[in-house]
């Protein structure tokens, strides 16, 4: 028997989703935003989830419009302003969703830090800051440093350039971002993928995220681009 | 110490001046990390006696010019979502890894902007107190890069000194700031106060101690 | 509990079909890191029914068997330092990726051998205590794979049992173990004690307490 | 002017290191052991270093040669036993090398760490043995970790497989191990490379160390195989 983590089915790569859990989104900015799992997750209905990811959506497609939804009751994210943004912004001024705060490298950090066994790490990242707030703190060769926690998830939705049916993935360009240390953090990481290869395929010495680290994979030939899809009024659902 | 507005505040160097001095003390063979806007200019204003690299927080070693139109990839874009190319000798890197490079102390300068900056080098640019706090990747850089660099007006759009003796906003990092590159001036940080390094031509230090809370000094 | 030599023991499975029943209890589909020495026998004993991917600490997702002579490359090492193959869909990573791997729970199952395997599941494979002390990557193994399978004879050289009520010698790792295959039986830790799964079809449950020390039931 | 840091000597490689220095050697075994850079740090004659690498060398060539030469005060080794180790093991019997012993693991994340600005992170391995000793204990949801601090270092010394000008470096197969984390905690990583590329040829998605971790290159095309040099029983100097 062979090992076959790919999928047909969208609500195949869904189906252990369950209401309040932890869900991971992959891109920075809508570069490797994976927005049809984003509106699978929309099909599948889970409510009172948490959202990590860089950013709060845009528009009301893949995570805006998850947002919209009102499936989300709170977004972990270093960055929830956005020229683009609606969803989000709209909840947040009427206090119906909740928002933490992270630093960037500290949410990445955090998130490699869940997938490496690490339960928490000092970092000198806002120290004196509101966002150091209380935090432990402790002092190494003179020099200030608070305590970060690991941040693990259920769920990963993450978007990804080529896979073979290991799900060793390869990203492109700066759509890698926060994607391969997601696959890492989260319990079950689900993959849209633009293209399928074979293993033999796979160069060992390129893969950026080996399947160990993947869960289900699914083939998406021609993704929606976020820009695009706003740009031309899409609405999800 | 004033409080005043300076409403009709003297007019002092354009924002490609000010890119070129910072340009001028980014040694050659730098890797520097560019904030969005106005310390983006600085790239543009780097001699041919040196090669800088610039680094983008989104895992983007290399960053080279805007694209044309036609070359546009939605997967090639900076820390500020906006598209961009690579150079050749460039490379991709995830989200931990980028961050190793800022919070691992090998990026050599960063530029940014400020909202205020006090005379013990702290910095607040993220967060006015209101709306919907939104961070990026600010902390790490000012906590991270080894020279940390503000390029902003002296002044805010109401006239307000941003060169404070000590910050009301927020604080995006304490005692992190080197130095400072305005309108007005360059200016060093150090416990004696703001050090002029260099004083715009039509300016007398007089007139740049009442634009600035906190004592500045030659 | 018994204190004695066995130097007279019993003669149990052979190493090959104690390395086959580990074989059949690894799942299709896992992640599977295996010990240098006796636990390397049982992917040889993997049945066409699954497919199972090995890991190697340094750096090497999906391991294959050892190369021809001819096709030896001493860049492509196990973590016992030995030539060995890559299989299609593996890949290599650093040290710390690859560490990631074990330490954050992403390895199914890591087949290590013993020196002495306590009642709570603690775990002594790393040091006699005398002589230069060396762990490699047991500790990490331990503390992070998911289950931690041993693989090792029932007694020691000198007639000694390997299953203690404590372990004398410096851990490797405390309440880590989950099962442990020795010639004479497959044995679970349990809060109540040493589980018989599988006993030696030739020893009685008399004989396996004799050579055991601490309570064994089924 | 064009950013180069290409070198033709091992001298000039060497240049800065100093009495003291605590110096990293990738390589595991012998894989991506930068035997040459070694030697070269045994005709420079800098004494009394600390040595932090996997493993603590074999035979009397590359690592085992520089320790036999009485440079090294202390090594900190994940395994410092070896069928073809002579001269580690002949001074630690004699009293006369430090040894700490660090779990692999623990030992390429407290790598990685000083690499990326954590001072300190917690892990569960070693929790419980002697290795734990005098380290400060937390609880995180119920299990027990410890401290582990970041390991600095002055120098690393790398065998890498290509390289650029830049020091945009990609390995070969299981010889990647320590080295890019190593590069990323040395303040000066000095790399010998089999072979240099131009920068245009470097593909950006498959550089496993972007020149940013890299000091100084030389280019080695045909370096010694450890194996092959102590069979034919090669003793350096």
């Amino acid at each position: 028997m062979q090992i076959n983590k790919i999928k047909t089915e969208i609500a195949e790569m869904l189906s252990d989703v369950f209401d309040g859990a932890t869900i991971m989104v992959g891109g920075f900015g809508e570069a490797g935003s994976p927005i049809e799992l984003l509106h699978g997750l929309i099909d599948h209905g889970a409510k009172d989830l948490t959202i990590i990811a860089n950013n709060s959506g845009n528009g009301r497609v893949g995570l805006g419009a998850l947002i919209g939804q009102k499936q989300v009751k709170k977004v972990i994210c270093s960055f929830a302003r956005s020229a683009k943004g609606i969803t989000f912004q709209e909840l947040y001024n009427k206090g119906e969703i909740e928002l933490e705060v992270v630093p960037q490298g500290t949410l990445a950090e955090r998130i490699r830090a869940a997938g490496s066994g690490i339960p928490a790490f000092y970092t000198a990242t806002a120290v004196g800051t509101p966002l150091a707030i209380g935090k432990e703190e402790k002092i190494f060769n003179g020099k200030k440093y608070i305590l970060e926690e690991a941040l693990n998830a259920d769920f990963a939705l993450i978007k990804a350039d080529v896979s073979d049916r290991y799900g060793n993935l390869t990203f492109k360009k700066t759509a890698r971002n926060f994607n391969p240390i997601m696959c890492m953090a989260a319990k079950q990481s689900l993959i849209q993928v633009r293209k399928l290869i074979e293993p033999h395929q796979t160069n060992p010495e390129n893969v950026i995220t080996p399947g160990i680290f993947v869960k289900k994979i699914i083939e998406i030939d021609n993704p929606i681009i976020e820009t695009n899809a706003i740009e031309e009024g899409m609405i999800y659902p | 110490m004033t409080k005043k507005n300076f409403t009709n505040a003297e007019k002092g160097w354009e924002r490609g001046v000010i890119a070129s001095k910072i340009a001028n003390d980014l040694p050659h063979a730098s890797y520097v990390n560019l904030g969005i806007g106005m310390p983006e200019l600085v790239s543009q204003h780097i001699k041919d006696d040196r090669e800088i690299i610039y680094h983008s927080e989104n895992g983007l070693l290399g960053m080279g010019p805007t694209p044309n139109e036609n070359e546009i990839d939605f997967d090639l874009i900076n820390a500020g979502k906006k598209p961009v190319t690579i150079l050749p000798g460039g490379s991709f890197c995830h989200h931990a890894d980028s961050f190793s490079m800022i919070r691992g102390g090998h990026i050599d300068y960063c530029v940014l902007g400020a909202m205020e900056v006090s005379m013990n080098g702290d910095l607040a640019n993220w967060s006015t107190g209101k709306g919907i706090p939104a961070v990026g990747g600010a902390m790490d850089l000012v906590a991270g890069a080894k020279n940390v660099f503000v390029m902003t007006q002296h002044l805010t759009k109401e006239g307000k000194p941003k060169l404070v003796e000590k910050c009301t906003l927020p604080l995006t990092g304490s005692g992190v700031v080197s130095r400072v590159y305005t309108d007005y001036a360059i200016i060093d940080i150090t416990k004696e106060g703001f050090k002029i390094v260099e004083i715009n031509e039509n300016l007398s230090i007089e007139y740049l101690q009442t634009v600035t809370e906190g004592r500045v000094y030659q």
